[in-house]
């Protein structure tokens, strides 16, 4: 049941960017969804897809997008089901998992090439290392990560080494000693308590052999065949849309908080952003642009996957990925955008 | 030649099984009324009246035996709506006031009958007047005392206008003047409107007064041990009841009771 | 008449007049003692979070809470307004889809036999789990939460309406027959009057879970309703807030099972229920 | 009776061989009906899965989730025994509140006024929210499923059982008063019996409310159950497997139901919904 | 000097008022009854005798007036176990078998008489079977006739050995022959226990039978319109009943009866 739809197009063919042609038939595709991670979090590409959205980049572009605040790995079944075109996913595993599941949808970008999930203990906690993790109690949200499992197994461990238990985001289960380490992201939990007044520490999979990585904008392979152009531009306007992200933090949290009706936390959505933008540039190889994945990235994901028997068989890169359209917007580092548009104006 | 009999009870049995109580109510029962007579069931509490009643009327089915009406099943009967059933508890509705319970036989089968409730509202309160529950017409039936509530039962069977009347001991909670009343109200319409009136009930005075004939039952399990033609002329009065035949008739069902009596 | 005798237990030595004040500005108000209720409610657990020093971010102190809600008073109406709408709907679906199911089932008891597991199935498939599926299928707006909410709601209505229907008096049911009524007018003149005592017990249960199963709906695919502030305030770590939301909930929940009070009380009216207490 | 009467209506023109074979041994079976919908069910979805070639990421096919389930049948087993375990008990916890709290409210008309408020205010808060509240406040063990499973199970019962202690026959009521029973008396002699029905209408309700609950419990603070199963299942979009603990907890809850429908008709002996319908 | 009256009812008047319509029941009701009396209530169907043996009972509390019962209250007279209540409906708890029906009044108020059902299981199996109930013990309500049940009704109050007999038309569903073998072994029991009889019925002949006094009660609102006190020998024989003396006073009190109703 290999049906992947995601063959290179021939790009030679498709109307050049600008053209009046490109704009309208990026215009033919109609309204296109895109689904975020967590609601109007600060994270990538999410945070790139509504500043995209504010700018006017997709207007530029001819695309005409819903943005809908998603709900962690729910988006990939949205995405699945071609209820959206483009969802954002946290890490490349949510992408692999919904595949192995038979979804037909690939990651065609991944902004940070090191993992935000990690393991938190508290700063006088006695665990160290992995070995340290034996017998003790871990707090997940819903299931084990994968970069855990494998660290883990990296070290000699598996998951009945330790006890597992699943808990709500309240962190403070951390600090009132309910669980000895916390399953986290680098971006949040942190900040949450160290706001609180604990001192924490965190224990990164990717220092003790399982690295993962975080923020991949996936899409409907079927849909993405169809309309090339229009998941070419899309990116092409989100990283855009991060340099100025990039550059104007303050300024493009104030932008999600107004897109968001409900609750907003500015200061926690400063810091997820501050510290994602952070692991961002310096995971980022050098010749490469923003938002680069590497085959390598995502089969060290897979097999991760594999190992911890989260999937059943291995899967291939090409099945997973697609980075024919970063290749289309980028020329070495450098974004291709309309500069003569922007001449003319 | 007999006349041809309107109801044709045939060889009927009835047995009552629940939860090991196993209870022989009706055993082997034929009866057969004319159209336009007067019938009285009397017989022991517990004799099996009401169950032989209810099988007349088509609401419980016999064991074995036919019952037949002017050549209908009950079930056919009923749907003709051919009968005006008084039950032995007056069953009003305790969600409708006593003029929409006296309506209940007019909203029902609407379709057969062309009739509307309304139309009739004026003969009904009429109705509810003569059996004394003029100031009653819009209480609800919690609010009546239970004879009243009787009454109420007596009235819609009345008001609804099927030529079978069939009637579970309609005035056992009645004073003996409101009985009397009641009881040559009901001979008028039976008079006027030639119904057919099945009649259970323990009074042997009443009975004598109102009917042609009565059906004189034996203790369960339910037999009929003598049926009795009442020739007393029509209409009937209340000097008629001082008459040596009427206390005649009196004496000898009292005296048929009393035997088959296992006391 | 239960009135009546209620009081003829009152055959009892003169009261001081304090006691008599007492019971008639208390005891006998339905205002007095619900407020009381909750007044107690509020102090015990602020007195708690007091005494025990409990992290905000546990337990909130109700004070906080209330002072929030004040505060933000316009934003958590707003919410509380979709998840109103949505729960509202949700009840009146639930509560019709059941009618006509218990409808169905009292007419059939062969399709009684057949309807009812599956009636079962989806009352026992965890709906929370599935919630993301509904949206999947019924897209972005209203109508996926109105579904959970409706779903959540049918069950108990329909068994219990399935209860009232059954639950008829003999001899009345024995008129009916008598009259040769069709079923479907037995239904409507008994089996219906009938089963509403049955279906307010129900309504009353039903109508704060139409709203657990709106704020369920709207943990995705929103970005409004209370539900949805619930989540972010969860995530957020802002308990205070969570609780305002919540707050808002009990609110809404409280005035829609007063308002079926209120229509139980003038529609049953007759039922003995009605009659205060013994 | 009610037996007989539905004879009564039976008086019909022979009918055909087969369609008789088919009254008797489907029509009257209370085995092949149920049997024939949940067919019905499967085949159904089965077939929109292939029709609409529905991906098994959002909804599998039965056929795939029997597999599943099949293959690892120890596997989710395992994990029911733990949600069964947590979902009677808080079942029986929540009924026995509720009915102590039943049986409060129905002895002073005040404590219900004081009580009723505060039973709807639990009522409509909504429990997955504060879920992992409970973790903090009682650990990860059993306790908070079981609170959570009894929370939910309680209020359909305690409205329950409170119309059925109050709708009791007035002259009933007036006999015992007549005997000088006290109201405990009154209590256990008349309203207890009289609300049974009422009583197990709730249970049938409340049986699958509280499978939910230890469900919803086990998303947080737990390692185990099938609750924690779909968590994980859904994390990993093992949707499949999501299906199959659902299903798993399907079957548990048409167990619990049907148990409690074979308790009540053996207690419900003498209550007329017990004769068979019309 | 007239003898110390037991039960005494002084100026009472009751009034229902319920959803708009407001009923007078009773007006201004004065009655006395020595101890060990047997007195009847007659009066016509809703003239409020159900309502006055409730407010002796203690059942229903009167708007104004008073009732003294050997010196208690209502409610205390209550309290010592005083009554024993035959209402109008039978009211058999449908999840109790006839038997455990008649163990009720037993099982009530343990602590107060210290008797357990227990002990009177085999004296209220012979009362059921005095009644022509033995073959029915084990069963329930449902399954009795209307006339059985309310057999039920009567042996339970029959059983629960209370001093004073409430009694809302007992016998209103029997057939002749049980209603007077009941009548006569409630005499038996009235006498050997020396119980006071208040007791409501619309059988003259009966009322005149059982009684030492007979209360006539004029129609709604009700006003006593005259007590009777009946001068026949006791015990109280059937040849009794063919003397003149009882003749006249029956027809004396349908005189009463007669000249009250307004029709
Ligand atoms: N619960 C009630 N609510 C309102 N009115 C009532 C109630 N009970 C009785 N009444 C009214 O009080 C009057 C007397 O009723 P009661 O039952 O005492 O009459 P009764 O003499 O026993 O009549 P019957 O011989 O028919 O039983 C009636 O007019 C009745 O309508
Ligand atoms: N639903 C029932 N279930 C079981 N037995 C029943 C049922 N109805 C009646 N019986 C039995 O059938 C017999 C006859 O009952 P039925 O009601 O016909 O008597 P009846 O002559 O009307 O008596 P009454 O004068 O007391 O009303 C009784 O012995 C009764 O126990
Ligand atoms: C790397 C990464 N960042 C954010 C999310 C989305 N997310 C899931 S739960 C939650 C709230 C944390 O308090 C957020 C933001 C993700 N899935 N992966
Ligand atoms: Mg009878
Ligand atoms: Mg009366």
């Amino acid at each position: 049941d290999e049906q992947k739809t995601n063959e290179t197009v021939d790009r030679q063919d498709l109307p050049a960017l600008g053209s009046e042609e490109r704009i309208a038939l990026n215009a033919s595709a109609g309204e296109i969804s895109y689904m975020t991670g967590f609601y109007y979090a600060a994270s990538p590409p999410d945070i790139q897809a509504v500043l995209a959205d504010e700018l006017g980049y997709f207007d530029e572009l001819g695309l005409e997008v819903t943005i809908i605040p998603g709900l962690d790995a729910e988006g990939m079944k949205f995405l699945a089901a071609n209820q959206v075109q483009l969802a954002s996913s946290g890490t490349p595993s949510q992408v692999i998992q919904s595949v192995a599941q038979g979804a037909d949808i690939s990651g065609i970008a991944t902004f940070g090439a090191v993992g935000t999930s990690a393991l938190l203990v508290m700063e006088d906690s006695d665990i160290y290392e992995p070995a340290d993790l034996r017998g003790k109690t871990i707090g997940y949200h819903g299931a084990l990560p994968a970069n855990l499992i494998a660290m883990l197994q990296h070290n000699g461990m598996t998951i009945d080494n330790i006890k597992g238990v699943s808990v709500g985001y309240d962190p403070t289960v951390l600090s009132s000693g309910k669980v000895d380490a916390l399953t986290i992201y680098k971006s949040n939990e942190p900040y949450q308590l160290e706001k609180l007044g604990e001192q924490v520490r965190i224990i990164d999979p990717g220092q003790f052999g399982a690295e993962t990585s975080f923020g991949v904008l996936a899409v409907n392979n079927e849909w993405a065949s169809q309309h090339p152009t229009v998941v070419e531009d899309f990116l092409r306007a989100l990283l855009k849309a991060h340099e100025y992200a990039a550059a104007n933090a303050e300024q493009a949290i104030e932008v999600l908080a107004k897109r968001s009706d409900t609750l907003y936390d500015k200061e926690a959505e400063l810091n997820r952003w501050q510290v994602e933008l952070a692991l961002i540039e310096q995971s980022r190889s050098a010749e490469l642009g923003v938002g680069w994945q590497t085959r390598e990235q995502w089969e060290r994901e897979a097999q991760m996957l594999l190992d911890a028997k989260v999937i059943a068989r291995s899967l291939e890169s090409e099945n997973v990925m697609n980075n024919a359209f970063l290749e289309a917007i980028y020329e070495g580092s450098e974004l291709i955008w309309l500069p003569d548009l922007n001449a003319a104006q | 030649m007999k006349h041809l009999s309107f109801i044709e009870v045939k060889e009927v049995s009835k047995q009552y099984r629940q939860r090991d109580q196993m209870t022989d109510a009706l055993i082997n029962i034929s009866l057969s009324i004319e159209k336009g007579k007067f019938v009285s069931l009397i017989g022991p509490s517990g004799c099996g009246k009401s169950s032989l009643l209810r099988i007349i009327g088509g609401l419980v089915k016999q064991d074995c035996g036919e019952v037949n009406i002017g050549g209908m099943t009950p079930m056919e009967a009923q749907k003709r709506k051919q009968y005006s059933f008084v039950p032995q508890s007056p069953a009003l509705f305790p969600w409708r006031t006593v003029l929409q319970n006296m309506q209940l036989p007019f909203e029902v089968n609407r379709k057969a009958t062309g009739d509307t409730a309304k139309q009739h509202e004026l003969e009904l309160i009429e109705l509810l007047q003569s059996v004394g529950l003029g100031d009653f017409i819009h209480a609800y039936p919690r609010m009546l005392s239970g004879g009243m509530q009787q009454r109420v039962g007596i009235a819609r069977a009345f008001g609804s206008g099927a030529p079978i009347l069939l009637m579970d001991e309609p005035f056992s909670a009645l004073d003996e003047l409101t009985r009397e009343k009641i009881s040559y109200q009901l001979l008028n319409i039976w008079q006027e409107h030639q119904k057919t009136v099945v009649f259970v009930t323990h009074n042997i005075r009443e009975a004598v007064l109102l009917s042609d004939e009565v059906v004189i039952m034996s203790p369960r399990p339910g037999r009929i041990k003598k049926t009795i033609s009442i020739d007393l002329p029509r209409p009937r009065t209340v000097e008629l009841e001082e008459s040596q035949q009427f206390q005649q008739y009196i004496t000898e069902i009292r005296a048929h009771l009393r035997q088959e009596s296992r006391v | 008449m239960a009135n009546d005798e209620h009081e003829a237990r009152g055959y009892q030595p003169p009261k001081a007049k304090l006691a008599k004040r007492f019971k008639r500005f208390y005891v006998r108000s339905s205002f007095w003692p619900p407020l009381a209720a909750f007044l107690g409610v509020f102090l015990l657990w602020e007195l708690a979070v007091a005494v025990f020093q409990i992290n905000p971010i546990t337990l909130p102190a109700p004070s906080d809470v209330l002072a929030e809600w004040v505060n933000s008073f316009n934003f958590y109406v707003k919410h509380a307004w979709v998840t109103f709408y949505e729960a509202v709907l949700g009840f009146l679906l639930g509560l019709g889809v059941a009618f006509v199911m218990g409808v169905i089932m009292a007419h059939s008891p062969v399709l009684e036999r057949t309807l009812l597991p599956i009636a079962v199935l989806a009352n026992v498939t965890p709906i929370m789990a599935i919630a993301p599926l509904f949206i999947i299928w019924f897209g972005f707006g209203t109508l996926p939460k109105v579904l959970i909410a409706a779903i959540i709601t049918f069950f108990p209505m329909l068994i219990n309406s399935i209860m009232g229907f059954r639950s008829v008096d003999e001899n009345h049911y024995e008129y009916l027959r008598s009259l040769h009524a069709s079923k479907t007018e037995i239904f409507i003149k008994l089996r219906l009057p009938n089963s509403l005592p049955y279906l307010f017990s129900a309504a009353k249960t039903c109508v704060s879970l139409s709203v657990m199963g709106a704020v369920v709906g709207e943990w995705s695919g929103s970005s409004q309703g209370l539900g949805n502030v619930i989540m972010m305030a969860s995530n957020y770590m802002q308990t205070t807030r969570m609780f305002a939301a919540i707050f808002m909930l009990a609110i809404m929940g409280i005035a829609l099972t007063n308002f079926i009070r209120y229509v139980e009380r003038k529609v049953l009216y007759w039922h003995v229920s009605s009659s205060s207490w013994n």
